[in-house]
């Protein structure tokens, strides 16, 4: 029958998705353990551990990483157009990787990430298999979400200047993210909390700033020639 | 960073701009193809060629005026992208052309026939929407639930046979979708409806019971073999 | 000062909008009460009491609830504009007050209760207080539910021509509602269920019809005298 | 037939309030757009702008405000005495409405914008459609809930005489609602998160009375001034 | 210290308590253990065994009913005037008990068992320790749950005179529950589950009646000489 | 069967009957003893005394005109029969009257305390009213809630050493009932009320933190042993 | 330390019982698979298909099955003592196995398939691995949730004696249940639904008999001298 | 009959297990109310009470507990293999000594209290019945759920040494849990609990450095070593 031969043809069809979704799974947990171990090195950061050695061990992971990104590929290309489809398998992965690389990136420039870098790094540019702008910002957010307690872990380690720059980057960035039309979703709640982060960071900065901990003289400098540009 | 951040903002303001209106699209595909199928149900035994003639014809509309504009935001990965936000139309759409198919011709309209029909929407150029499997079933699913109320309408109207047509036909894609339910894409809806959809199977059974067992008892007589209703139609 | 003056009124307010829902329940309690009395009295159409004077009895309660509906329109109309405000707390009990009148009609005239007189029964027609299209619906969707009882019991006792009548009815009720684009809520689902009752009744009418009992002449003539005591 | 004319013109009835939802709906989506620019704005406060030229930025869009509440107003009055029936729909956006109008009053007058001034800013107060009194207060909490912030950044930015006039504003507006007997609802909720914005702001005075910053002459000179820029 | 002492002191009397529950609860346990075997004789009934033999066998746990509940009385008499309080721990399986026991009584006598009737049965008429009237009313809730199961295998079976006594006295049981004025709680409930009964055994009689299985006769007789009095 | 129903339909009048009036004196209770809790939470440091005798003087109307309204009601059995009705009402006014004399005297009042002054109420004829265990504790649970709201408040107002009474008390209470909440009679409600607790404990806990890190930091100041507001209540 | 080496040592015991779990887990998907294919089979009976053959067909499947049992089995035996720990990865799909198993044996031999018998099928009998005795229950309920389905559309394919056959084995099969003291649990909530199965095929059996369709000489003999014992 | 016979051991069966699960359910009881003992007289830590003291009284039920696992240990070896059947019945009890256990090992020692410890304080080390790993873990996540509580308690009794001690225990532990593969389940979202009293705790200690309070001299010298490894 007619009927019969659809559903038998769909049948084939959802099994073959359903495989190939079970190799994607497994890359994406391969990604989550490499990503598992990325962070591990960087904790030692909130323990005032050196930052150049804490950074170079986690740096180790990014080639892991890149790789892992390349086999995603791979199997992505086998069936065009469907990149959609399966996204949903490895996307909350890759925003915890943008989180960790764009950390990375700002401990080392004090800048951001941006979405072009951070393909780069995972070698994720040149190929039709891209990184989701969505996924892009919301790891981003996810950084924000780390910075009150980094700054917190600063100070009492003794680093009074660390929350004048987080703030200056925080509130530079919750600028920018300002600037985006955001629907009623994960993106903006999460966009959403990254107010707490800024204000939670301003409020270190007073502590420090009210004790005249804050080296004063270049802070005021900077804030007044021009603020948040 | 700013400059980086209004690429951003213009890659989601284009994004979310075609969504609300692939969003608007699929509400207005909802919409109107409901009210197709509300359509097929004011079907009655004489004037079955009428109503469905009607409901061709809206169904008509819905295809030339709104499935043709979401077909002509749909492009590439954005059949999967999008999904979402089409898809409750879609599924929609799906019950309403099967449901008006089946009434005319007592087969499933197969998905490759729709996806055949809306090839001419779309500029030869770009490749065309085609509609996915899971939203296909899903569509599928709904439409057992419809030829529930059909059915039990038509026992009301005399027309058992299409009744049992039906009942035949319902039980067939109930079968068939045991097999493909779990191994679909996002196996989670599709469970609760196969739940609803065995619910509709045995109230047809049921009522094809009813209506058996009934005209078992007089198995000589004239009447028996024919509607309840036909005799007030009469009248 | 100015604060304090609005906060005072603000106190004012809030006790008094407590005061007035406590009202409208005990209205609303009042309602029900009454409609419980008058559906007792139905019930003996189901125990082939003599149409005409149970109708008498229930209507008795008619005069009360016109006057409750009255006090109800009364207490909404001191706070104007706020009718859907309060709306929840008595729809429920309208929707069955709505059951009942459009059953006694029925029984009556073997026609539909309208919405405009159903107003009237109840004396909203002229206040600003009036029937809610939606609570009026589901009223009659109740009292659609009710009609299978009533054909069972009264070819029960001996009245062959009743699941004609009613058949008409509600076929003709049921093909008025299909024109109805209903969205998905409480209102259909009521309206869905309302094929069952056809149904029961269709089957009755078939098992009066197979037997030969459904003789149309001399049916009105016992209706007419009372029914079957 | 009757029957069928009711069921006809109820037809049109139920499609004619989709409509009308959907116009609202449209139009609060409009209203949550101007006020997250306004928000924007407003911002820039907590990143010492200057009060004048920010307020002036955020006044922009209380045109753009009235105006939508206006055609609220309209759509409303289309259909009276059914203004209860569609409130949920725009309320949690009046709610943010009112705070930053609230805010962005204090900042000019230190004194708290009552019911009347909300309604007249958003031209309300003629028509039969007003602002409900619990969404005002609600948005009232929301207000308190920005100026512990605002108060850190205020005196990190060196002004050291705003903790105590937040802290005098805050102490009325908390006495004031003090007077109200409320119900267990999201207004008392909101209102007891009130008492931990009191405490902030009272420790931030105290931080700054304790190292002799608060020097009461000056501070008001500054403010003048235009703030640390 | 005070404090100390008094919540000392409530912990010895919530001990106590709390043994006191569990002795009643095992009774509890026993009770419903007779119960089940009680019930499991009643079902027979169902598949025509001989009525007289099945209920010979059922009242053999009478006796042993009441020695639980006379067990039960002793308990509660340590604690007067907390009936009420332990009164949750038994209450379900004697609402169990009485349906059994009126049902039974259904089918010897054709009548109501009446509170006083079950008391005694159980022998609780002269002690402190009586039945609850509510417990009493919804164990006859129960029992008329399952008269429409009994009906439909009495007629199956070739008894079809059963309809029509089931269904007197179920339209009389319902009648003189109507007389209550029941608050929206669980006897409420149970009762508005009477109706189904009803509708059933109504229907079951209206199958034996329109195929000329009743004994026509008397009933048009009976019901003509005044109904559900 | 008619006679019988007549009897149990007069019976369950009278309780109906009565449970409402229970009911509706409950809520009176409840209403009335939410207020003077309300009009404890607006004392100040300078008019302790006034908002306290204010206090009292509605405490007093609440006994007299709804309490006794209650006691007038219940009788032996009732108690544990009508319990759930007016079990809100008592939990209540528990609330209330320990908040005052804790305010007052800074210690628990008692239940045996709370029962006497109920006797009164009743017609010495009857066996009186007394509050179960736990209604009474119940009410104290909730209790805490309102002193977290107080301490915070208190702490406002400068008064630390009362915050920091609070806290141990708070904290006594939260300690016996650990080992009550469990065996009591419905440990349900008790055991999300214990939650509850813990976080009031916590609030109050870190409050107290708060002010003594801030004091700490300036230990030979004066002000620092000082109230924050107090210096703005001077100005 | 020691303390990592705990760790050490814990995150070895956790990805070996990960892996164990993995593998059952896959195991238990391929039998839902085999389950799904029976079951598919199955359904062709309410067509009206032969019942031989319609048997054969999902016959076919109980080899496969019996060797994924053995598959488990295996697996289970590497950790002894850990049935139940890993009990609950299989569960609902071995009783879904049963309730087959018992419809096909009950369709062949019109008697329940016993304990024994069906760990026998499932080749579990010799192993440690047995086949848990709730679990079977469960499943013996499930196949009871099938039968009133069954009974209804065969008696409308023209079996008119299929209803008392079913009856007789539902009866005998819910008084043996009957004699379990089961606990508040989900098996105890699945026995209680069958209470209603039962109800609804002494319905249909009602349904036949009343109109004379079955076949009434034998069956009122079996009911008569003594009914099901 | 073969069913009869069947359902007849199925009473046994259920019936045995039934009663162990009793006596299971009532040890169970008794090990919660000897934890709640231990967990009243450790609450007296939060009241600055003296900790040798406090932890005095608080050890006095470990050979109560010890005795009751023994108790339950018996039982279980009764039925062997079937350990993780009934595990259920106490793991929730279990988990709550251990974090009891371990909080008082740690006020002692500062170091955590291992799996082998636990186990021999409780007597569970010789017998087949241990302790599971996963109900230790969730047991140490417990107690460092309490922690915060502590470190906040301490410092506003004057101890500013206690945030930096509770530190490096916690941010130890918290490495070391985060070397293991977790499941998505309870232990898991436990887990990830533990980062906010990690947070929290961080937090307290700013507090109190930012301040001066904390004894400087020696906490720079070793987090300037390198930390917590
Ligand atoms: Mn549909
Ligand atoms: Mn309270």
């Amino acid at each position: 029958l007619n009927l019969e031969r659809q559903f038998e043809e769909f049948r084939h069809q959802l099994d073959d998705s359903g495989n190939l979704r079970e190799r994607i799974r497994s890359i994406a947990l391969e990604i989550e353990s490499a990503t598992r171990l990325m962070q591990s090195s960087l904790l030692l950061i909130h323990q005032s551990g050196p930052i150049p050695e804490v950074l170079e061990k986690a740096k180790g992971q990014i080639g892991v990483l890149k790789e892992l990104y390349n086999k995603l590929a791979e199997i992505i290309l086998e069936c065009p157009g469907q990149y959609y489809r399966y996204h949903g398998d490895w996307r909350s992965e890759t925003q915890t990787v943008v989180s960790l690389l764009a950390f990375m990136h700002w401990l080392e420039t004090e800048g951001l990430l941006l979405h072009a870098e951070a393909e780069e790094k995972l070698g994720l540019k040149s190929s039709e298999f891209g990184l989701d702008t969505e996924d892009y910002l919301i790891g981003i957010c996810f950084m924000s979400n780390d910075l009150p307690r980094y700054v917190v872990n600063r100070v009492t380690a003794g680093d009074y200047d660390c929350p004048r720059k987080v703030l200056k980057f925080l509130t530079d960035l919750h600028a920018a993210f300002r600037m985006l039309n955001l629907r009623n979703d994960f993106l903006r709640k999460k966009f959403d909390g990254m107010k707490y982060d800024l204000r939670r960071v301003e409020e270190v900065y007073y502590d420090v700033k009210i004790r005249g901990l804050a080296t004063t003289g270049n802070t005021t400098g900077e804030q007044g020639d021009g603020g948040q540009s | 960073m700013k400059d980086a951040f209004s690429k951003y903002a213009s890659y989601l303001n284009d994004l979310n701009d075609k969504r609300e209106r692939v969003v608007k699209a699929s509400r207005d595909i909802t919409m109107n193809s409901k009210k197709v199928i509300f359509q097929v149900h004011r079907m009655g035994k004489h004037n079955k060629e009428q109503v469905l003639e009607k409901a061709e014809k809206d169904l008509a509309v819905v295809m030339n005026q709104y499935m043709s504009r979401l077909v002509k935001e749909l492009q590439g990965t954005d059949f999967w992208k999008l999904r979402r936000a089409y898809s409750p139309g879609v599924q929609e759409y799906v019950e309403a052309v099967t449901l008006c198919n089946f009434c005319k011709t007592g087969s499933l309209l197969n998905l490759d026939e729709i996806n055949a029909s809306l090839r001419p929407l779309s500029d030869p150029s770009t490749e065309p929407l085609q509609i996915n499997v899971p939203d296909y079933l899903l569509g599928i699913a709904d439409l057992t639930g419809e030829l529930m109320r059909l059915a039990i309408g038509r026992i009301s109207g005399g027309e058992l046979e299409f009744a049992q047509k039906i009942c035949r036909f319902v039980r067939e894609i109930y079968r068939e979708l045991t097999l493909i339910a779990p191994i679909m894409d996002d196996s989670w809806d599709m469970k609760t409806k196969m739940d609803t959809m065995l619910q509709s199977v045995m109230k047809i059974e049921n009522a094809c019971f009813s209506v058996h067992v009934r005209g078992s008892e007089f198995p000589g007589s004239e009447d028996a073999n024919f509607s309840l209703l036909g005799g007030l139609e009469i009248e």
